[in-house]
């Protein structure tokens, strides 16, 4: 039994070695796209303090409007256009109708806020453009839809998608230029401040109306970058609302407030459950993938208990 | 009432007039029933009155941030400069000048104090260089603050934020400052310097005052007029120097009776009468 | 005018201390009380059956989350979870001891629900606020998976499922599918009514106040010498006994059988949103929030039709989504403290009446 | 006007939905040409409504108490959970359940179950045709020995329920079963579960999905190399979505059946002219004759059949549930049947007795050219010998788990 | 006003008696990172006396009470209660001990009402078990009603009847503060810590508390620590003065002495007062 879980998955690791790198590869993918889905929720939780629910949904949302406006007949690239348009006019409205109403209100409420508006955006989703799966319109975009596979050994085989490669990239570009935004720019600090107290930045004159309208459209764009590839990889479909709480534990482990934490503390959770599931799931029969993650992230909280890099919670009296 | 007489006469040297507003929290509890101030341009006027008179209320309701607290105005004008501004954001007030220290520091916890100032200029359009130098002179007002400039101002002490939540403000070059219990948790000698600062900037810069204290003996002495408030109502207004030597303002505020100086050891324990309320 | 105190005096404590000590209150929720045991006199199978009976039980789980978020402060995601360990260990009681009283039963399956409780309670005293929520995360995730994987839970059945045998109380048939509507529904009631009442006494004792002041302001509680340990585990003990007990329910007087599946975050969710939307920390709002996320859809889905608006099924299931959506929004916006506070609201207005205002 | 009731519990939402909606389009669109064909079954109208259940079991309840409270002839509950929900409340309430190839497999047991009918073959059924199958492919049952078969499945009661016979089978054949759970949640993200086969190599795969997670299995098997031939899936992960969405890739993909595609059938051309063209159905036009949405077609098919079976027994015109039961529990569909309906070819003539609610009627095996679905066997039975013993007993051990489980009150003929 | 009568068992054992060091603190020292926030300081508080400490912003002053009552680890330095060294202790057990305070920004349970607020601090005095408790009859009810009862005294005492039922979060801050001090009170604490107590008040309310802060020490012979930046009150309450600046201490002694002294003129009070 011991052996089984100190030993054997080690030994297993070192006899493929081509299988570890794939295993940490898909792991790393999986990673990157959950730390996609984390910034959204950073950006939001930033700049307004506010665990935004509906993340999960504005991902379905965006991968949606882009596939149906190509099904429409639209080409690629306007439909590409015409959803960050749309996603432009959904951050205007939840600024308008959902975050301003409710400035100054307890995060809980904020938060029951998002729920609503995930409900309501899944019906308005539903009613648009219909419940069945689409497939994402990877080629038509230009995204890279082949493989590449390298051999090791006789017997090793190393399978690389073209497609987790340009995740990759986006995610670190998109990390690398909201990181820049948020610490490097004067917005930067005020979205800080509006998370930490809102009738305060209010007071000292930050437009909390302008502000949350960029963030949210920044979130949707981030959504829309996450709905192309997740519905690459899988259908656009609405059950990847429930993917989209593996954020959590990202988001959790990392830090609610940092970008960088959303990527490390992605590759963190991808590449440990996937490692996780596949050396050691066994021994309990599989499928532990589905709460690891939490358990993961349960582990580093208890010895930091503001995240990898999470504000920390101040506590003074 | 002579006071409300005087508003109505408004005249160009006024920055703000407060016409009669009255305030609801919650849909239910009437806070403010009918207040009037005019703070002239360049004055320095003193809201004095006792705990839950309403001073902050009347001055969120200036600034605009009685919609984040549940609270509406529901009657009366608030002029700012010749502008109607009770429809306008908070942050569309600072733009125009017009900015407010909360009561109760709200300091932003996880920003460092320098940050905390920085956000003071968020609305400023006038360049690095001249940001800087007001930090500087925000700086050299509290020096305390230059020591602990790189600290959270979550885990500083309550003066501290204090003046951080005072520096903040200086740092958007407002015209007019609404300034809640300024004095609040500060050493004396520091309450001192504060008035000081606020005579310097009204002097030299020509900013005006609308203070809410509790600190009336202080208050008065820097101010140019007063209001007294009693449970949502102008009860008293006057020259800060008539109002100085008013007998009840005396007694009530500044505790010296006909025989001087009275010790906290020998206050006597009976309910008094206002006789203004009479 | 009529809703007013004035007149009714205290001349002790023990009467100002009395859970309503308005009289028109009093005169109030008799009433209701009244009203709920003639209902099935006029209520058709399908109102016990598919409304009344699962609202109770739900409103019963949202004052057992109420109690660790409302009132202890402690945010959890798992109360679908809990509800899952109250379900099986009543459905194994039920099985290995079937000559003891199905009631006994349902009541005892609440403390296998609170030792759940206490065990992913315990890094709470670490971790707070949303962080707190990946170990009820955790919880919720984990024992899913023990439903699915633990076949000893379900007697291993091939279908994976629980089923609800028949059992009998003082002589009618309470439980298992010939178990008819009535009966089922004065049993939920009467348990829902006590509990409710039991937990009012708790919440407004001195561990209810415990709860409130860690909530409240965790530090200064401790200096006042709250063990943050006894007062936020009792929390989740109390409050997953409560979730316990509502899960046991749930599947033996309305599901009538359960795969994993029914305990699964969607049910963690929605009683969230009924202890929120009801309004946190209040016991009342609890019912609000479970009428209004439970009966509210399934008037909208069985009322539209009947009203003669011709859309589809499903047309009728996303509008309705929708709707309730939007609805939560404005009733956030209207009052973000939930349905009760609004009540409260309400009912101050109605005291000053005529006057708008205090 | 005489009518009938019948709800019909649908998903054309949720996680489901991709699957759900072709089903539901099946069913309402042939009950719907019946009416306007024929005006309903021997003069009968059947009025039917649409119950949208999400694939969720407290929303299945409640559309069961609302199919209820409007006495609706059959349920359909299209989900496994659903369906283990309402089996104890079908004979209090005396309602027939249809579950078509899904459900409860023991509920074939019409001794046990009066009330819920599974044809045309149990989920036991169909595991056991895939391994008769993979058989033929290694040269005979014997060739199982000392193969490795994979079995990836929804992590629920749906996909747990067929590994006791999975089991049983390894052992009587010695090949060796590797299973590879996925959570529900988990659909969309199913690397791990393919890494594993990746590592363990299986000789073949079986599949065990439906909604999102076939397409996302499919796609991840193609991603993988794996042999695609080698890949079997139950009759719900056979829709034509599901493999599309593993592109060219994907050829070669399998999954048991027992319904022919295609439109070519004069029913479903009626259906396209009287109900689709005339504008009283949502369905795409090109979405007739793919394999869900014949599936929903053959469900309907059932019903109506049974309805006229239950008229011709009881000599009444307007029945009632009880009745439906009846003819359910007497459905003769034989090929003469099919021909005059007009969907002969598209399912193989079934017989439901009054025991026996599945029939364990034959199956084949299709494949996915890259473009739609073909026939890669001919009809054939299932392993019905082994598996009635074990169906037997499972039947025997639901009875006696919910002891105490209500007898049937009119003993079935023996035959 | 209703005569406080001392209820019995309000005195502790006799461990301490009137006029014996109380509480003593033996060079502590304690820092933040790199901010030293206390720097070798030693001080004592003498059973019944008011003792007062003061300094300039930032000087330590609310870092000290927090280390009295177990909230602050000091990394040096040595803490006395009742004539034996304590060990470090859980926040929690200050209470047992006989310490309550007030804080520098309120700290009041927002989502309860006043009285509520106030039974809280009859915590520590209420035994009745769970069960009990869940039926509200026997032992619990009266238990509660029993500390309801004192809870009214205090009401009484501190003239807040008015506001009885009100949540706190509603109150103006002044009053806030005095609920903070009957709070404090209803713990019937050997020592009481308040942390500016009367900032944001105008005289009137000031001498108010006063009167209240004198009755305590007086009637109940509470002993008291506190911070406050009147020098008014401070002079006037205190009967011994710990002066602290940027954590050190420069001056200890009786309030005209302190008041006198160079440093402090210097350090805190500018002009002397
Ligand atoms: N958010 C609120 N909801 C309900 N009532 C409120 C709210 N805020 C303030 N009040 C009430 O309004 C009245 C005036 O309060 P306000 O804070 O303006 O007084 P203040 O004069 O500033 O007092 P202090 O000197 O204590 O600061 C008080 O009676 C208070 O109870
Ligand atoms: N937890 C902490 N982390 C970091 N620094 C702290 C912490 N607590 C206190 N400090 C620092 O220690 C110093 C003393 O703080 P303290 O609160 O004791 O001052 P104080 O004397 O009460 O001042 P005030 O009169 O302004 O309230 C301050 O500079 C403060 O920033
Ligand atoms: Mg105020
Ligand atoms: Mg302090």
């Amino acid at each position: 039994m011991l052996y089984n879980i100190l030993i054997d998955p080690f030994v297993q690791m070192v006899d493929a070695p081509d299988f570890l790198i794939q295993v940490v590869w898909e792991g790393f993918v999986a990673g990157v796209l959950y730390a996609l889905i984390a910034l959204g929720f950073v950006l939001i939780y930033k700049a307004s303090g506010v665990f935004n629910f509906a993340q999960g949904i504005m991902v379905v949302f965006a991968g949606l409007s882009l596939v149906g406006l190509h099904q429409k007949g639209v080409p690629a690239w306007l439909a590409l256009i015409l959803a960050i348009g749309i996603m432009a006019i959904l951050a205007v409205c939840i600024e308008k109708f959902v975050m301003r109403p409710l400035v100054g209100q307890p995060d809980i409420i904020l938060l029951m806020a998002t729920i609503g508006m995930t409900y309501f955006l899944i019906g308005l989703g539903e009613v648009i453009f219909g419940g069945e799966p689409k497939q994402m319109i990877t080629s038509e975009l230009g995204l890279p839809t082949g493989s590449t596979a390298f051999e090791m050994g006789e017997r090793g085989l190393v399978i690389l998608q073209h497609i987790d490669i340009a995740a990759a990239v986006i995610a670190l570009l998109m990390v690398g230029g909201l990181a820049v935004f948020f610490n490097r720019t004067r917005i930067g600090r005020a979205l800080r401040a509006v998370a930490d107290d809102h009738t305060a930045a209010l007071s000292v004159g930050i437009s909390l109306n302008q502000i949350w309208a960029i963030v949210w459209f920044a979130a949707g764009i981030v959504a829309l970058a996450t709905g192309i590839m997740w519905g690459a990889r899988s259908d656009v479909s609405f059950a990847l609302e429930i993917v989209a709480l593996k954020a959590l534990p990202v988001l959790i482990l990392g830090g609610f407030t940092s970008i960088p934490g959303a990527i490390i503390g992605g590759l963190i959770i991808g590449i440990g459950e996937k490692v996780g599931e596949i050396y050691w799931g066994g021994l309990v029969g599989g499928g532990i993938e589905s709460w690891l993650a939490y358990v993961i992230a349960l582990v580093f909280l208890l010895f930091r208990p503001q995240g990898l890099f999470g504000e920390k919670i101040i506590e003074r009296i | 009432m002579d006071a409300n007489a005087r508003q109505t006469e408004t005249s160009a040297s006024t920055i703000l007039a407060v016409n009669n507003i009255e305030v609801i929290y919650n849909h239910v509890i009437l806070v403010l029933k009918g207040v009037s101030l005019t703070v002239p341009e360049g004055g320095i006027v003193a809201l004095l009155g006792a705990n839950g008179a309403g001073k902050t209320t009347t001055l969120k309701a200036v600034s605009n941030l009685l919609q984040a607290e549940r609270g509406d105005v529901t009657k009366g004008t608030i002029v700012f400069k010749d502008e109607r501004v009770e429809a306008l954001s908070p942050n569309d007030l600072v733009r125009r000048g017009c900015i407010q220290v909360m009561e109760g520091r709200h300091c932003f916890g996880h920003l460092t104090i320098e940050e905390n100032l920085l956000t003071g200029a968020y609305t400023r359009k006038d360049g690095g260089a001249a940001v800087k130098a007001d930090l500087e002179m925000v700086y050299d007002y509290f020096p305390r603050l230059r020591e602990r400039r790189g600290s959270q101002a979550g885990y500083t002490s309550g003066g501290e934020q204090q003046m951080c939540a005072i520096g903040r403000a200086l740092m958007s070059r407002p015209s007019m400052i609404l300034l809640d219990e300024p004095s609040m948790g500060l050493a004396p000698q520091l309450v001192e310097e504060i008035f000081e600062i606020v005579k310097e900037l009204n002097e030299k810069e020509g900013v005006s005052f609308l203070l809410a204290e509790q600190n009336t003996n202080v208050a008065l002495r820097y101010a140019t007029y007063g209001y007294i408030m009693e449970s949502g109502r102008i009860v008293l207004d006057g020259a800060a120097k008539a109002l100085r030597e008013n007998e009840d303002v005396k007694e009530f505020y500044l505790g010296v009776g006909g025989e001087g100086r009275k010790s906290f050891r020998n206050v006597k324990h009976y309910k008094r009468r206002k006789r203004w309320l009479a | 005018m009529f809703y007013r105190e004035a007149g009714q005096y205290k001349t002790t404590y023990a009467a100002d201390q009395q859970i309503f000590p308005i009289r028109q209150d009093r005169i109030g929720i008799g009433v209701i009380l009244v009203l709920a045991l003639l209902l099935p006199l006029v209520a058709s199978e399908f109102m016990l059956s598919a409304i009344a009976i699962p609202f109770l039980i739900l409103a019963l789980a949202t004052i057992g989350l109420n109690i660790l978020t409302g009132y202890a402060g402690q945010l959890s995601l798992g109360t679908g979870a809990f509800m899952g360990v109250g379900a099986y260990s009543c459905y194994k009681l039920v099985t290995i001891f079937p000559e003891v009283n199905v009631i006994v039963h349902i009541l005892l399956s609440g403390v296998f629900a609170a030792a759940a409780g206490v065990v992913f309670g315990l890094p709470s005293l670490r971790i707070k606020g949303l962080y707190l929520a990946v170990t009820t995360l955790a919880a919720q995730f984990f024992l899913e998976w023990c439903f699915i994987r633990i076949s000893w839970l379900y007697n291993y059945n091939a279908s994976g499922a629980i089923e609800v045998p028949g059992r009998e109380f003082f002589g009618t048939l309470v439980t298992g599918p010939a178990a008819g509507g009535i009966s089922r529904y004065y049993v939920v009631l009467a348990i829902v009514v006590v509990m409710t009442l039991l937990i009012k006494n708790l919440i407004r004792g001195r561990i209810g106040r415990q709860w409130m002041m860690i909530r409240d302001m965790d530090i200064a509680a401790e200096l006042m010498g709250v063990r943050p340990l006894v007062a936020k585990l009792s929390a989740f003990a109390v409050s997953s006994y409560v979730c316990g007990v509502a899960g046991a329910m749930f599947v033996f007087f309305y599901l009538g059988a359960a795969e994993p599946a029914v305990f699964s975050i969607t049910l963690s969710f929605q009683v969230l949103f009924m202890a929120i939307i009801g309004g946190l920390g209040s016991l009342v709002g609890s019912f609000f929030g479970a009428a209004f996320i439970w009966i509210l859809p399934i008037l909208m889905r069985v009322g539209l039709p009947a009203l003669g608006v011709d859309i589809a099924a499903e047309t009728v299931f996303q509008v309705a989504q929708m709707v309730i959506g939007a609805l939560i929004i404005f009733f956030l916006i209207v009052e973000p403290h939930g349905l009760a506070r609004l009540w409260a609201i309400g009912k101050e207005k109605l005291r000053v009446w005529p006057f708008p205002y205090a | 006007e005489d009518s009938v009731y019948i709800q019909l519990p649908t998903y054309r939402t949720g996680p489901y939905a991709g699957s759900g909606i072709h089903i539901a389009n099946g069913m309402s669109d042939y009950l719907a040409m019946i009416n306007a064909r024929d005006g309903g079954v021997n003069g009968v109208k059947i009025d039917f409504d649409e119950c949208e259940t999400g694939y969720d079991t407290q929303k299945g309840v409640e559309c069961y108490e609302q199919a209820k409270a409007k006495n609706t002839l059959v349920f359909n509950p299209w989900s496994t959970g659903i369906t283990l929900q309402v089996i104890p409340k079908s004979s209090v309430d005396k309602i027939p359940v249809l579950s078509m190839a899904y459900g409860l497999s023991a509920a074939a047991d019409g001794n046990t179950f009066p009330w819920v009918f599974n044809p045309p073959d149990t989920y036991w059924d169909g595991l056991s045709a895939i391994i008769k199958y993979i058989g033929e492919q290694e040269g005979g049952m014997e060739g199982l020995k000392g193969k490795k078969i994979g079995y990836i499945f929804l992590d629920a009661g749906y996909g747990r329920e067929p590994i006791p016979l999975l089991d049983n089978l390894a052992q009587k054949y010695g090949f060796e079963v590797l299973q590879y759970p996925v959570a529900g949640k988990e659909m969309q993200n199913q690397s791990s579960q393919w890494l594993s086969i990746r590592r363990d190599r299986p000789d073949y795969v079986v599949m065990w999905g439906w909604g999102a997670m076939n397409p996302t299995a499919i796609k991840e098997a193609v991603k993988n190399r794996f042999d695609m031939s080698k890949f079997i899936g139950v009759w719900w992960a056979g829709g034509d979505e599901d493999a599309r969405a593993g592109g060219a890739g994907a050829k070669g993909y399998k999954s048991v059946s027992f319904n022919n595609v295609g439109a070519d059938y004069p029913a479903l051309q009626d259906i396209k002219k009287l109900v689709v063209d005339a504008g009283n159905s949502h369905t795409p036009a090109d979405t007739i004759g793919e394999n869900l949405y014949n599936r929903g077609v053959v469900n309907a098919l059932y019903m109506v059949e049974a309805i006229r079976t239950a008229q011709e027994m009881t000599g009444k015109k307007v029945i009632n549930a009880e009745d439906m039961r009846l003819g359910l529990e007497n459905l003769k569909i034989d090929e003469a049947r099919l021909e005059a309906i007009g969907l002969k070819g598209m399912i193989a003539p079934i017989e439901i007795t009054c025991s026996n609610h599945s029939g364990h009627h034959p199956l084949f095996i299709q494949e996915w050219d890259g473009e739609k679905w073909t026939s890669a066997t001919d009809w054939f039975s299932p392993l019905t010998e082994e598996v009635t013993p074990i169906l037997m007993q499972a039947s025997k051990d639901y009875a006696t788990s919910n002891a105490p489980w209500p007898t049937r009150d009119d003993a079935c003929p023996a035959n | 006003m209703n005569v406080l009568v001392k209820p019995a068992g309000m005195q502790p054992d006799g461990e301490t008696a009137p006029g014996e060091v109380l509480l003593r603190i033996d060079s502590v020292s304690l820092s933040f990172g790199g901010v030293r926030a206390i720097t070798n300081i030693s001080f004592d508080i003498i059973k019944g006396e008011v003792r007062a400490i003061i300094g300039p912003n930032g000087a330590g002053k609310t870092s000290m009470l927090n280390v009295i009552n177990g909230f602050y680890h000091p990394q040096e330095g040595t803490i006395t209660w009742r004539g034996k060294v304590r060990r470090k202790m859980k926040p929690y057990e200050a209470a047992s001990h006989g310490i309550a305070r007030t804080f520098q920004n309120v700290a009041l349970f927002k989502g309860m009402t006043t009285l509520d607020n106030i039974m809280t601090g009859r915590g520590l005095k209420m035994h009745s078990g769970f069960l009990w408790q869940c039926l509200r009859v026997g032992p619990a009810l009266r238990e509660e009603i029993e500390h309801r009862r004192k809870v009214e005294e205090i009401i009484d005492f501190l003239e807040i009847q008015a506001i009885r039922k009100t949540p706190v979060g509603r109150l103006p801050y002044g009053l806030q503060k005095r609920v903070e001090l009957a709070r404090a009170l209803a713990m019937e604490p050997e020592l009481l810590l308040l942390d500016e107590p009367m900032a944001g008040m105008n005289l009137e309310e000031k001498e108010d508390m006063s009167r209240f802060i004198l009755d305590v020490n007086q009637q109940f012979g509470t002993t008291i620590a506190l911070i406050e930046h009147d020098m008014g009150v401070v002079m006037d309450l205190s009967d011994r003065v710990v002066v602290l600046d940027y954590g050190r201490k420069i001056a200890d002694g009786p309030p005209e002495e302190v008041q006198a002294n160079q440093d402090v003129i210097d350090a805190y009070l500018g002009v002397s007062h």
